[in-house]
């Protein structure tokens, strides 16, 4: 099982997986086990960990062919995050142990993670974060706090990066952990928004005991294996080709031709505007996705999310000019927990305020463009005065 | 025209005063925490303003109990109410009906308001530009007003509404009509929904001019607001990047921001001089009223608006976030660009006023 | 759809011999001199895009002596000539009036422009938008055209013109009619007055089809040449700012810069897809053609402009001179804004196309 | 003669003046210095200058009377920099001999001066600057290149900033002189713009001959007796109540008004947002001077200035829009060379391309907005890393 499978054998393994397995008669649980168990979980995986070291492309042909089948998913949206970050981090840096012990329930969706990355203190400067992990005998024990985490309130565990050397330069004192949320010590405090909800936590670590086996990677590289989790990240944005008028510019589109009462010349001129600018937006897309596609990765997935905050919040800021005194009213400011953001579901106001949010969260548009400036264009870096300086004597 | 833009002594210490009440009576987190609560409004705070400072008798002749100033210094304190967000009724009842009432020369309800002890608010949503077509939810019957008007500011606590309908105005007792809460986009202003279920209304004003007159000068005041917001914005920022550490340097030291700090510096100071003008042609009655106004709402809408977004922005995760005040700015800021006519419409008012036709 | 939006294999070739050419024959310093000269257009470098390269007949089919290749060839082709700001008649004679000769199936005239030995250009005023009323400035009197039309393109050099009158099109022999040169904003693509004083012209087209054709063909490859253009414009911008130092560090590495010039590398990266997407649709004739073109010109319109400008900003002192390549690209690139529609007009026109009307 | 003088002695000494000197009879230079020697030049500088040691608040009145009675000017256009720049400094930090010698044909236009201080490898950084002077016996020998010397080609002197120690930081080793522009080795060449005019000049000095009696101030103390003279700019800006679409947006509005055919919906917007931020910036600069006539100076002056580049730029960029056709043509490339910038008396294009000179000269739009978040709003500076470098040292 250690050569690669080829489509065809990939498409049989499939055929003669739900040929055995009755999605309509099997335990979802079970059935999603098995599935693992085949290396049709992520066929890019290796054989045993629920892959079969199979072209990361068939991956969408073989979903497609246990939906028709009427086989239950894992809830993808659910464990984005361990799917997307953590699964990734625990194949390239676990060990086999740690990679049989998290993979399947990871992917059967048994066991949430969540993400224990972003501090109060270090928001786009991450590697300055000051959650401390300290040897303790055998393991380590950690005490600090975390930020903007979601699913933290239904997670079992989370990838921790934190702080073992404060002597040496910033990047050089991190180490990468899976933290088990069940564990004494780990507090999760729901963080409210200015929309009134909660999606993400604030998680407090107080003398929280991690066990050295499950420490991702070796100690004082942790910074390296978060790359592996961020870089992961940022292939989730950009992707496919939408229709014209999807997203934020159909809603606004949409009341503008219901209610010709709205109307004035000068709203007229900028929803032109926004218009050209979301098939802009839109075209650009389709044109990363083919050059993706064609093999030509390039550096617009920044861009593209850039571009989406911007417009984001161009248009729901016209929409609320546009319908006037119904703008002046909100839905609902009740801390709601939602799984996940519903830009359409709600009202225009709360468009209006969660789309503030898309400039900031996974990289705020500053960040953004410098890494267009400086990735892209060549242009130099900021002159740095953190470099070769012990962490414990930076300027906080 | 009137071009004293500046302030003068006594406006400076009307400044002083405020600026001390407020920062102790209506710090930010009891502000947040007030717009949790039952109670909107401020009552002891307003009780202090209105009765002790005097602001809602500012622009009201002394024979009517007022202090015999002008919106010039009422204008001051629409600076500083809006610099706190203060949750108080100036600007529906001491601006807004307290205009009206001026207008059409009230001396009944005037009186009352000018010392502070009664509120009033104009029943027309607070969306409306002063260039709008004569409001036409409230139907007149015999002497009986039928009919519903939606999203009213600071109509939560008015003790009379001065109603539009049939051409005129009427005063209405509040406790004739039925109040709805409405769910509001800036929480520290919420508005109310009326239905007059066939009340009694007396005339006070049998044309337009009255309700013209309290939506000109509401727009002006409403300006200053925007200003004293627009400016607690910005040092709320500027005082933040200036502390904030990424990369072992205060952000406040990335030129990327300090540009666009500089900018919305210079905004900030053009709304000073376009609301002080506003302000200053409302109080002397000046034939450039309707071009000031109109310029200093398209002007300080925006201004405001980008205030508060940058605000949010420059905060980072933090402004994102409900224990930040950054989100009661932007709630605000976006909800008077809408209040009294978006910047477009005044554009678009302007435009007929200077000659300078769309088509 | 016409929704492949890169370049193939045989696009990257063209455009590699383009670049190359371009370099060693429209260096800046060139372009530059010939525009104090009396020759505006560099005939030696055309005769060898059109009959060596081939460049005017790329979108013309073999059997009428063109390469038989389509609209998204001719697109790179623009694309080059844009960032070369090269004073060659391509856009007038191998785009415009090649494609009104296309659209009405002419087949005298065609032949030569494939082939490069002669050029044509359509009697419009580059300003002339897709949708603008039929030109009206030249009548037809038995079989004579009388008028002027002022300020056409690539008219200098032209052998034919094709000519607008009484509702269809006319070629008219170049000796027949007067040209006045124009003194023009861009200087390297200066206008030409012309006068038909009773002139003999052969109807090609007795409709309004081939004209519109020409004008949202010409606009959908403006909208590549602003593309073009406008990276050429950041790519100079970027290497000045990398070695030009100013208290001891590249100005390239402040932040203020680096933002505006990432959000203008954003602002081409999507000019790129909506031209190309333009120039596809205009190659196979896709319904989705006029939106397509009105979306590229108005986003490509502004965005060429702000490049120009942000060069000559970001050049400092020595990108306000004559001896700086700065001003070419300013010069030429509002000129193409406003050319074949500014991009207000092109997003009214969008707005009926799109369902979303201005009242 | 050393009190002040009161100001009804000021205008009692202009009627005595008038009485005495009849402008309609005397030669007009002699009528100038006689007034110079009177003390009526500027009133607000010494007995024996030209001056009274008057409050510089009546100069204005002074002027008015002397031009109803119909007296000749000193042509201050064309001797600008002389009056606001040169004269300052050389009252500030000139000797005896040469205030005696040079404030008078200054002020009477006998001499025009130009200045001598940027260079194309320094522009906003102007401390930077590479002329160098050296010692030669009694006196200096200078060569470099300077640029953007308005009226270099009509000038008798120049105020010039030269590079005396190159072993120092760069702010330390400047010197300030008075440059003879007829010595042998100046050479003055057109500095041709965008527009096809030369206001301008490249000034190149080779081996110029400067007596230490031209030099200005203390040898090294040059940075400092520019700040004088730069400051001395600075205060030109601002200033008057402007009426209504003054400048350029009635420029536009006219055509608005007379040429209905132009008119869209789209530019139309423009127009007003365009208008509005100019009756904006009109107001703004109304309250400045009432600001400083009240003795509250700001920071205002660099906003001023900002804000009528970037209007300026906006509003003639609109216009070519606006008249479409008409854009496409130039009034005249030939190479003019006029003594200042006439916006209203030239085409749309003219105005378009010369109004992007207003973001670079006198202080870039970059450098103000620096000056106004440092200074007004208290941000932190660069990072800088050039302090305590040796001049020759610094990366150029």
């Amino acid at each position: 099982m250690t050569e690669p499978v080829s489509a065809d054998g990939v498409r049989r393994r499939v055929e003669e997986f739900l040929s055995r397995h009755d999605p309509a008669v099997l335990d979802r649980l079970e059935f999603l086990r098995a599935r693992f168990g085949a290396g049709l979980a992520w066929v890019h995986f290796p054989a045993g960990l629920g892959g079969l070291d199979a072209p990361r492309t068939l991956q969408a042909e073989v979903d497609a062919a246990f939906a028709r089948a009427g086989a239950p998913d894992n809830e993808p949206r659910r464990i984005g995050i361990g799917l997307g970050m953590a699964a990734p981090t625990i194949l390239a840096y676990g060990t086999q142990d740690q990679r049989e012990r998290w993979l399947r329930p990871l992917w059967t969706g048994e066991q949430v993670w969540c993400q224990l990355f972003s501090e109060p203190g270090a928001g786009s400067d991450l590697a300055a974060l000051a959650t401390r992990a300290v040897r303790d005998g055998d393991g380590w024990v950690v005490t600090g706090q975390k930020v903007w985490t979601s699913m933290a309130h239904e997670a079992r565990w989370a990838i921790l990066v934190a702080r073992t050397d404060a002597d040496v330069p910033k990047h050089r004192g991190l180490t990468y952990f899976a933290c088990d949320m069940s564990a004494p010590g780990v507090e999760v405090r729901p963080l409210r928004q200015l929309t009134g909800e909660a999606e993400f936590n604030e998680v407090f670590l107080t003398e929280v005991a991690i066990p050295d086996c499950d420490r991702i990677g070796e100690v004082g590289d942790g910074w390296r294996v978060a790359q592996t989790t961020l870089m992961n990240e940022r292939v989730a944005i950009g992707g496919g080709a939408l229709p014209r008028e999807a997203g934020m510019i159909g809603v606004v589109a949409g009341t503008w031709r219901e209610r010709p009462e709205l109307r004035t010349p000068g709203l007229h001129e900028r929803l032109m505007e926004l218009w050209v600018a979301s098939e802009a937006a839109r075209l650009t897309a389709i044109r990363l996705g083919a050059q993706l596609a064609a093999g030509q990765p390039g550096p617009e997935g920044s861009a593209a999310k850039y571009a989406f905050a911007t417009l984001n919040q161009a248009i729901s800021g016209l929409e609320l000019e546009l319908i006037g005194e119904e703008a002046l009213r909100y839905d609902d400011w009740s801390m709601r927990r939602p799984a996940a953001v519903d830009f359409t579901g709600r009202s225009p106001g709360y468009r209006y305020l969660r789309a503030k949010g898309n400039s900031i969260e996974g990289g705020t548009t500053e960040i953004l463009r410098n890494i267009i400036a400086e990735r892209v264009l060549g242009l130099p870096g900021e002159i740095r005065v953190d470099k070769d300086v012990a962490w414990k004597d930076l300027p906080k | 025209m009137s071009m004293d833009l500046l302030y003068g002594e006594a406006e400076e210490d009307l400044r002083g005063t405020l600026r001390a009440l407020l920062a102790e009576r209506a710090a930010w987190p009891a502000v947040l925490a007030r717009t949790e609560s039952a109670q909107w409004c401020d009552a002891g705070l307003w009780r202090v303003l209105a009765g002790g400072v005097g602001v809602a008798g500012l622009a009201v002749p002394q024979e009517l109990g007022g202090a015999g100033a002008s919106w010039r210094e009422a204008a001051v304190v629409a600076e500083e109410l809006g610099r706190a967000v203060a949750p108080v009724p100036f600007l529906g009842s001491a601006v807004l009906a307290t205009a009206a009432l001026l207008a059409c020369g009230e001396t009944q309800v005037l009186p009352g308001l000018a010392a502070g002890e009664a509120t009033a608010a104009v029943a027309v949503p607070f969306s409306t530009a002063p260039g709008a077509p004569y409001p036409a939810s409230v139907a007149v019957s015999g002497a009986l007003l039928t009919g519903q008007v939606r999203s009213v500011a600071d109509a939560l606590v008015a003790d009379v509404f001065l109603v539009p309908a049939g051409g005129g105005l009427y005063a209405v007792d509040a406790a004739a009509l039925r109040r709805t809460p409405v769910t509001s986009l800036d929480m520290t202003r919420p508005l109310c929904d009326l239905e007059l279920p066939g009340v009694a209304g007396r005339l006070v004003d049998s044309g337009e001019g009255a309700l013209r007159a309290a939506l000109v000068t509401g727009a002006a005041l409403l300006a200053c607001e925007q200003l004293g917001l627009a400016e607690r914005c910005l040092e709320t920022t500027v005082s933040y990047v200036r502390t904030r550490y990424q990369f072992a340097r205060p952000v406040g030291s990335y030129q990327g921001l300090k540009h666009r700090l500089a900018d919305l510096w210079v905004a900030i100071t053009q709304a000073r001089a376009v609301a002080r003008y506003a302000a200053g042609c409302a109080a002397s009655g000046d034939p450039d009223t309707a071009v000031a106004v109109a310029v200093a709402q398209a002007h300080c809408s925006q201004v405001v608006v980008r205030a508060a977004e940058e605000c949010v922005q420059m905060h980072g995760g933090i402004g994102f976030t409900w224990e930040h005040p950054a989100h009661l700015f932007l709630k605000r800021a976006k909800s008077t660009a809408i209040a009294l006519g978006t910047a477009d419409r005044h554009r678009a008012a302007l435009s007929a006023l200077v000659d300078l036709p769309g088509r």
